[in-house]
């Protein structure tokens, strides 16, 4: 099948204009931004010499092509620049606080799935009835929460009022060690070591986080799972599947469902980058040492290269992920590479 | 004792306009080893029995009365399960449009053993080969290979023999065949057809042959029952029905069927039958078509979709344009059109080239006016925003020179002409039937009085009474307008009712060219025979009977 | 769940748990102490404590440039300087830090002279690594804070420690500090946590002709004599500080490791105070101090910032602002009852409504203005703006009593024909606009001066051109003042008429309202020995377990 | 001439029938409508009705809970919430809506030239857009709103920014399946030069599943301002607006002064709720293929 490297091939091309966009449009947004980091290094009580100075050591005092030639230059060699706010180069803390976006976006993801596709089923397989509008109002419901809301009022039911969470304040109460640093995923990495207590520790933190964002995910997911399922159930070939005597669940699971998956993958893709994106809030309520709250502490302090980094990454990992959802694609679908454009 | 019988059958859905009762008391027998063919247009509820029969309505049916018995199981009163057994092991169905009928991302062989598992036939171990045994079974080559294959890889033709492996698999007693030819390629369906007779002569099954073709009704089946809104209207030997056809729908869908020997009037009921208008042909040509010729850039390589196409068409002149899809009749005319640029070659238009004023450009050019063109699918070629008064005062509008009331007069003429009630006009194209927005498209179509008027196979989407009708109603405007018509259609019997001359294409190429009856009578090439051959021949008028079907050649 | 479980299970022996998140360090081979893997330290060990802190720590070096406020608390807890501040009694019973004391740390004794200051250092007093700490150190850091530039060159100005030339390291043990002229400011401005002790070898050695500060090795790791070292730094998250027993500089801390955990959300703190499962919530907001101080839960120490206030900047650029009548229109017009209790939640010292006679130095001192819009209103009326003028009221994003104040200020100036719109200013470009273009007509501003007086305070923020005159006051007499009293001793028999002369400019002048002096809140709950210190941010080496 | 009898629809229903239909046939659909006429009610009168002044401070009623005279209690600095919680619904609404406005017409004009047209135009188009999506949305929102100023026009324009992909995508993609249509061609052959089959006969289709969009969208732009104000963007106080007030009521949850979080945050949830369940409503609504 010749056809699918060339594919994933023309989607890589396709994606380094976006990469170089990314790039321009970051460094053109950060320079906008307002605040000096020069007066910001320079430090309290530090007049306007000392300011000028920093400046100068800084290379804000060059042109802005000479500063974005500079910035890629740097780019290339993999240097993200330091960070303002934390003293730490950005790729270090990118590096480590990736991980911890990623582990919560994903159990998001997973609860949301794990939710919203059996919904969206049975919705698709009643469609018009009670449990069809029910499915619309809870998923409907879920993504009309504003995420820090939900958030919020997550922690003040089991936390302070139920005590049944731990403190909100990160991936890990201190009581507990952090696992030996495997994949990054405390969940993954504890289980690796085989210590089930830590394991619990880190998903007693995880789970309202990835509830709150689990939420916002819910509708889309059902929304397309239904959709798609109906028309796949509609759909010529399950009426030949069930004409030849296939039953309910072989007809719905292996023919239906299959086909609707498609589109579904689709949209998780979607979804995953946005809920990467909408973790921003819910890091900041949840005290999650995640790539989001670095961005929002990076931006409100005018942190130029946090915020470069940051972006970035996130437009690298946005790529792969579609990337990646294209190869997946390819696996479900025979079809992909045969198409005529 | 009948194998399959049906009493009484009334069959429901439940719209937002209310209930709509789909099947009527519907009485129905069929005999072991006999095909039953039910006949009817659109809406006459020959599918809906059959899918009521196997339970698998769809959602909102439902079974309002009747009894439905086969080999003694109430299949009414029937379990679900019981029903599921039944299903492909007892009954089978194949269906119209066989790509869309496999599901496109498992192998086919895997569909197969899915229905063989299903029914206890195969085992995990035999699976594979039960599956590949039946594939040989509806002569496709290669099974092994073919096993491995994804419903897009295959052909349509080969698509709809999978289908069919598929439905007898599990040795049903009786196989239902729901338009099994529909959107398959003329030498195709007959290819198709053949194969299912020959299947059910060979397993001596009992068979259902649902189709809205007269011709393969009578070429296949025994018995025939004619449908007509969801009501048993006759029913008879095949050969009786055709011969005489007692009641009265009967007899206008058996007269509306084009055939050999029959003329565009001959059509119509007898009632509604005018002298035909003379043929008045100009001898100067009004189109010529030199060394046309168009390549498509695609990521193989280039492909020639027409490779140096001539022929011209005579002022006041029908010209059909016949070949297979894929043949490069659409890309012809949509050249001629001026939608498409030519690779090369001249399209002369009374004596100027059109060619040379490219597509994007020709919108706007006052010769726009001279050429129009007739979609095939009317509901397709409507806006579905716009009113059908809209439709036909668009090119008014845009390329004709009248005022707001001059062109509101003129629709209503335009209307009138075609034969749309002008209380139509204010309505949007799906509040209209599929005639009636034909006959919109071909309002606007006519509406700047063009010189030529491409008609891209105008009733393929009709029913066959429909068709009649509309066929008629373009010989009429021909004689009034004084128009030049290229018929483009896949249909020998329908171009001949209609043009003078015929264009036959195949891969690109023009294989044939010629009056009607010279090509039609006696075709210089064997494609066109073959053409010809393939078309179901209905019975025209005395004698149709049931040949044996030639045996039918692996694919 | 709650803290007791948790507890309990931690006590029950489980290999990992419990443990204080070492194997992140070790498994980076840090390898700093390999054996604490197998020390048992929980929260509810008896020498271990946690603080939770709002902001995030950015550097392990206070020289470095860029590095934050909360990052000092590193050079309080791991270095020492020459000397210290003594420590006294509330009247509320809570302890301070003494600023009328200067108290031995690194030094055993130290002689003044006219035009220098010899430093004896103790001789126990030792680095970590067990190297002796030597005047040479003293020399090289206290040389480093004047070189680098940035704060803590500024800071050592401040104190007139401004040329390398001036540090001498007359022998192993013995520093000698030349002044340029003698000051009242110079000996308080070596207890202030900027020049602190860094072993000079051990950071030399790190150095690099690119780096000759070691700047990027002391970014990251500590190196110094002080009561703690840091074991552990999860940037952003938490540090970890381990008693140092060998300590010269004072007595012996009570706890053996100290956790010092960010965490933003002041309603976790709070909640995690309230629980139980931190030691001490530094920082925190006036509400939660309020209450928590009312239901008795938890120890609150609440204690009136020295040198600092919260107060209104009119900024002379700004037409309307030069008028007399306006400021005291404004001045008459702050309900600051109402904004004392609803941005400071009534903790702090009300800075309203003081005497018209100027009988004392003690700063900060009560303005002589109170809620009255009648008067607010006369003033208007004198003033060249009787029909009023439209204003932005500029405030920084998340300083928390800058919004309801502001919004109350908005509320009456509008009665005197004052309309404002409140800008919110990105904490990033607040420094920015309003203390080094100065161009903000009329904002919030609150600075804290560390060394306690009042003329320090005047240096800063009613001196043309200084950082912190944020309302571009230009007045010579002030410069006068201010020039003559700065290091004059407060004994000097000149130096309370210059003092409350200045207080009679600020009063009349008002280029700054003050609304209050804010309260530094501090709740601990089952630890004791908490000290107020100037530079607000926690110093754990007094702390123990109660 | 004969099948006229024979298939004549029944006369075509009204508009209003239709609506009607949509409402009758699904439930949700009814209430959706409801909800926003209760919303349009709160924005278009919401300064009227409401029974304090919301800016009106009042110190020593301040942080006092729901009661009689203060049906959602009082905020910290004792401002009536309820009234803040009604007066706000204006400014939110017309965020969103001027933000969906904004990005539905850069989208459509993006999109309908990249779909329709194709080749360098669709290229350079698409590629945009990408660049666009690749950033975390909320994140390019903070970032513009930083960069722009601290307003509440920037924060439409940041809103509308974000969202333009999803129109643009869209329309692309229902351009493209279109353009070769047989009423585009229609008109084409009609005479019709390329923008106006673009604009009158191909962008009006494209019409119903863009509503669907504009809805899902306008809640999603509430939630999307609201966020900006709740990390203190945008909006400035003492403006009162959702976001906001759940922002500053959020440091109040844990002392037990719930109100003043959960009755802004759940109005915002009613509103975004509200677009939502609209979204499917409209689209039966404005496709005229659904009235039989």
């Amino acid at each position: 099948m010749a056809g699918r490297p060339k594919t994933i091939l023309s989607r890589i091309a396709q994606a380094l204009p976006v990469v170089v966009g990314v790039v321009i449009v970051t460094f053109l947004l950060t320079r906008a931004l307002p605040g000096d980091p020069a007066v910001y290094f320079a430090g309290p009580s530090a007049d306007q010499n000392s300011i000028a100075e920093v400046r100068a050591a800084l290379g804000l005092d060059k042109p802005l092509p000479e500063q974005f030639i500079l910035y890629v230059g740097q780019l290339l060699h993999g240097d993200l620049g330091q960070s303002i706010s934390t003293g730490q180069p950005v790729a270090v803390e990118l590096a480590r606080r990736l991980p911890a976006s990623l582990e919560l976006t994903l159990l998001a993801l997973l609860l949301s799935c794990s939710v919203a596709v059996p919904l969206g089923v049975l919705a698709a397989t009643r469609p018009g009835s009670w449990v069809d509008h029910l499915c619309r109002v809870l998923v409907t419901a879920g993504v009309s929460l504003p995420t820090f809301f939900t958030g919020l009022a997550l922690i003040y039911l089991f936390y302070y009022l139920l005590g049944l969470a731990p403190t909100p304040i990160g991936r890990l109460d201190f009581l507990y060690l952090e696992p030996e640093r495997v994949t990054g995923f405390f969940l993954i990495d504890a289980a690796l070591a085989g210590d089930w207590e830590t394991w619990l520790g880190a998903l007693r933190q995880i789970i309202l986080p990835a509830i709150t964002l689990g939420l916002f995910t819910l509708a889309p997911i059902s929304r397309i799972t239904r959709a798609s399922m109906l028309q796949a159930l509609s759909s010529d070939y399950v009426r030949t599947a069930r004409a030849a005597g296939l039953t309910g669940r072989t007809v719905v699971y292996r023919y239906a469902f299959q086909n609707a998956l498609l589109p579904v993958l689709t949209t998780l893709g979607m979804v995953f980058s946005f809920s990467l994106g909408a973790n921003v809030l819910v890091e900041k309520v949840f005290a999650w040492p995640g790539i989001g709250s670095y961005a929002v502490d990076a931006l409100v302090v005018s942190d130029y290269a946090a915020v470069q980094g940051f972006v970035l990454a996130m437009a690298l990992l946005f790529v792969a992920l579609n990337l990646a959802i294209d190869i997946a694609y390819t696996l479900v679908d025979p079809r992909i590479g045969f198409e005529k454009r | 004792m009948a194998l399959l019988d049906i009493r009484d059958l009334a069959v429901s859905f439940r719209t937002r306009r209310g209930t709509v009762e789909a099947v009527r008391g519907v009485s129905l027998s069929v005999a072991r080893g006999e095909t039953l063919a039910i006949v009817g247009e659109s809406g006459s509820g020959k599918s809906v029995t059959s899918y009521a029969l196997m339970r698998i309505l769809d959602a909102g049916g439902t079974i309002k009365a009747g009894e439905l018995t086969y080999g003694g199981v109430d299949l009414r009163r029937a379990g679900e399960r019981e029903m599921a057994d039944i299903r492909g092991r007892e009954i089978s169905m194949i269906f119209q449009n066989p790509r869309a009928a496999l599901n496109p991302i498992r192998k086919v062989g895997r569909q197969i053993e899915d229905v063989l598992l299903r029914h206890g036939r195969a085992t995990r171990l035999n699976a594979r080969a039960r599956a590949i045994e039946a594939m040989e079974a509806v002569r496709i080559r290669e099974a092994g290979r073919r096993y491995h294959a994804y419903p897009f890889e295959l052909s349509g033709g080969m698509c709809q023999r999978v289908v069919i492996a598929l439905a007898l698999a599990c040795d049903p007693k009786l196989l239902i065949a729901d338009e099994p030819t529909t959107g398959l390629d003329v030498t195709t369906q007959k290819a198709v057809m053949d194969l299912v007779a020959e299947l059910i002569a060979e397993r001596g099954l009992s068979a259902i042959l649902i189709t809205h073709d007269l011709g393969l009704a009578a070429a296949y089946s025994d018995r025939v029952a004619v449908m007509r809104r969801g009501e048993l209207v006759e029913e008879g030997a095949a050969a009786e029905i055709f011969a005489r056809p007692q009641h009265p729908y009967t007899q206008k869908l058996v007269a509306a069927t084009p055939r050999q020997g029959v003329g565009v009037r001959e059509l119509l009921p007898p009632e509604a039958r005018t002298p035909a208008p003379p043929p008045r042909i100009g001898s100067r040509p009004l189109l010529e078509v030199v060394n046309l010729t168009k390549t498509f850039e695609t990521g193989d390589g280039p492909v020639q979709a027409v490779k140096r196409v001539s022929f011209e068409i005579r002022q006041s002149e029908s010209v059909g344009l016949v070949g297979e899809s894929g043949c490069g009749k659409s890309t012809t005319s949509a050249m001629i059109m001026r939608l498409l640029d030519p690779t090369s070659g001249a399209i002369l238009f009374d004596g100027q080239d059109l060619a040379e004023t490219p597509a994007r450009r020709f919108a706007r050019d006052p010769r726009r006016a001279q050429l129009q063109l007739v979609f095939q699918d009317a509901t397709d070629s409507l806006n579905p925003r716009w009113s059908a008064r809209a439709s036909i005062a668009d090119p008014l509008a845009r390329l004709g020179r009248l005022d707001r009331r001059a062109r509101r007069a003129c629709v209503e003429e335009l209307a009138e002409l075609v034969g749309l009630p002008g209380e139509l006009l204010d309505r949007f194209p799906h509040q209209l039937s599929g005639g009636q927005k034909a006959r919109v498209g071909i309002a606007r179509a006519i509406a700047l009085e063009p010189k030529l008027l491409i008609l891209d196979e105008p009733t393929a989407a009709l029913d066959v009474s429909i068709q009649a009708v509309v066929l008629n109603l373009l010989v009429d405007l021909k004689a009034r307008l004084g128009m030049s018509y290229l018929f483009v259609s896949h249909d020998l019997q329908v171009v001949r009712l209609l043009c003078d001359r015929i264009v036959v294409m195949r891969g690109g190429e023009v294989v044939e060219q010629g009056p009607a009856e010279q090509v039609m009578g006696a075709p210089a090439s064997d494609y066109t025979r073959s053409l010809l051959e393939a078309a179901p021949r209905p019975p025209s008028g005395e004698a149709g009977s049931r040949g044996l079907p030639p045996r039918a050649v692996p694919l | 769940m709650t803290q007791g479980t948790r507890r309990g299970d931690a006590g029950s022996g489980t290999t990992r748990r419990g443990f204080l998140g070492m194997t992140g360090a070790a498994a980076a081979g840090a390898g700093l102490l390999p054996f604490l893997k197998v020390l048992p330290v929980q929260a509810g060990a008896s020498d271990t404590a946690v603080v939770v802190i709002g902001g995030t720590i950015n550097s392990l070096d206070l020289h470095r440039t860029g590095t934050n406020r909360p990052s000092y608390e590193v050079a309080v807890n791991c270095y020492d300087r020459l000397v210290s501040f003594g420590t006294k009694t509330l009247p509320d019973g809570s302890l301070s830090y003494d600023y009328s004391q200067i108290v031995p740390e690194l030094a055993e004794s130290w002689d003044i002279a006219e035009d220098s200051i010899t430093f004896h250092l103790k001789p126990a007093a030792r680095f970590w690594d067990g190297t002796p700490v030597t005047a040479e150190d003293v020399r090289w850091s206290f040389e480093r804070a004047v070189t680098v530039g940035g704060f803590p060159t500024v800071q050592m100005k401040a104190g007139l420690l401004e040329k390398p030339e001036q540090f001498e390291a007359v022998d192993e043990k013995t520093f000698k500090l030349h002044l340029l002229r003698p000051s009242k400011l110079t000996l308080p401005d070596l207890a202030v946590p900027v020049p602190f002790v860094i072993n000079s070898k051990l950071a030399k050695a790190h150095a690099t002709a690119k780096d000759p500060w070691a700047m990027d090795y002391l970014h990251k790791t500590t190196a110094g004599s002080g009561a703690f070292k840091v074991v552990r730094w999860d940037p952003g998250q938490q540090l970890v500080y381990e008693r140092n027993d060998d300590w010269a500089g004072g007595p012996l801390p009570g706890l053996k490791r100290v956790i010092i955990r960010e965490v933003p959300n002041p309603s976790n703190r709070r909640a995690l105070l309230e629980r139980g499962d931190v030691q001490v919530s530094f920082g925190m907001p006036d509400k939660d101090a309020q209450e928590l101080a009312r239901s008795g839960k938890v120890q609150v120490s609440s204690t009136p910032i020295e040198n600092c206030i919260n107060c209104v900047g009119l900024n002379y650029k700004f037409e309307p602002f030069r008028d007399s009548n306006v400021r005291k229109a404004v001045a008459c017009a702050i309900p600051y009852q109402a904004i004392f209790e609803t941005a400071a939640y009534g903790q702090g010292t009300p800075m309203w409504g003081g005497k018209p006679e100027i009988d004392s130095i003690a700063w900060p001192r009560p303005f002589p203005y109170d809620t009255d819009l009648d008067k607010a209103k006369e003033h208007m009326a004198k003033s060249g703006f009787a029909s009023g003028f439209e204003v932005p009221f500029s405030i920084s994003l998340g300083i928390d009593w800058m919004e309801p104040t502001a919004l109350l200020i908005q509320e009456s100036l509008a009665k005197i024909g004052i309309k404002t719109t409140i800008d919110k200013i990105p904490g990033a470009n607040w420094r920015t606009a309003s203390l080094v273009e100065k161009r903000l007509p009329l904002h919030l501003e609150n600075f804290g001066g560390w060394l306690n007086y009042p003329c320090y305070y005047f240096y800063w923020t009613y001196e043309k051109g200084h950082l912190f005159n944020s309302s571009n006051y230009d007045n010579p007499e002030i410069e006068t003042l201010v020039g003559e009293t700065l290091d004059m001793q407060t004994s000097n028999p000149a130096y309370a008429p210059k003092i409350k002369r200045l207080f009679e400019i600020a009063i009349d002048d008002l280029p700054r309202i003050p609304l209050w002096q804010p309260a530094l809140n501090v709740g601990t709950n089952g630890v004791s020995g908490y000290e107020y210190w100037f530079h607000r941010v926690p110093d754990v080496r007094g702390l123990k377990r109660s | 001439m004969t099948d006229l009898a024979v298939d004549r629809p029944a006369p075509r229903p009204s508009a209003l029938r239709h609506v009607a239909y949509v409402l009758r046939s699904n439930p949700l659909t009814l209430i959706a409508f409801l909800l926003l006429a209760l919303l349009l009610v709160a924005a278009l009168f919401g300064p009227a009705i409401a029974p304090y002044d919301p800016y009106a401070s009042d110190a020593p009623a301040a942080l006092q809970p729901p009661s009689w005279s203060h049906w959602f209690g009082t905020d910290n600095l004792g401002r009536d919430v309820f009234s803040r919680v009604l007066v706000a619904s204006r400014l939110d609404l017309a965020i969103s809506v001027s933000a969906v406005a904004l990005s539905f017409v850069m989208g459509s004009v993006l999109g309908a030239a990249a779909g329709y047209w194709g080749g360098w135009t669709d290229r350079l188009t698409s590629r945009m857009l990408d660049t666009i999506m690749a950033f975390p949305l909320f994140v390019l929102a903070m970032g513009i709103v930083s960069a722009l100023g601290n307003t509440v026009e920037n924060v439409v324009y940041a809103t509308a920014i974000i969202n333009v992909p999803f129109y643009a995508r869209l329309v692309r993609a229902e351009v493209n399946i279109r353009r070769e249509a047989g009423f585009a061609l229609a008109a084409r052959l009609s005479g019709n030069a390329d923008w106006r089959v673009l604009a009158l006969h191909i962008f009006p289709n494209a019409l119903p599943p863009m509503m669907v969009q504009v809805s899902l969208n306008l809640g999603w732009a509430i939630l999307n301002a609201a966020g900006l104000s709740f990390i203190g963007l945008g909006v400035r106080p003492p403006t009162a607006e959702w976001g906001i007030m759940v922002a500053e009521g959020a440091n109040y949850i844990v002392s037990g002064e719930w109100w003043m979080a959960v009755f802004p945050g759940a109005a915002l949830m009613l509103a975004v709720f509200t677009f939502n369940l609209l979204g499917d409503g409209l689209r039966d609504m404005v496709d005229p293929r659904l009235r039989t």
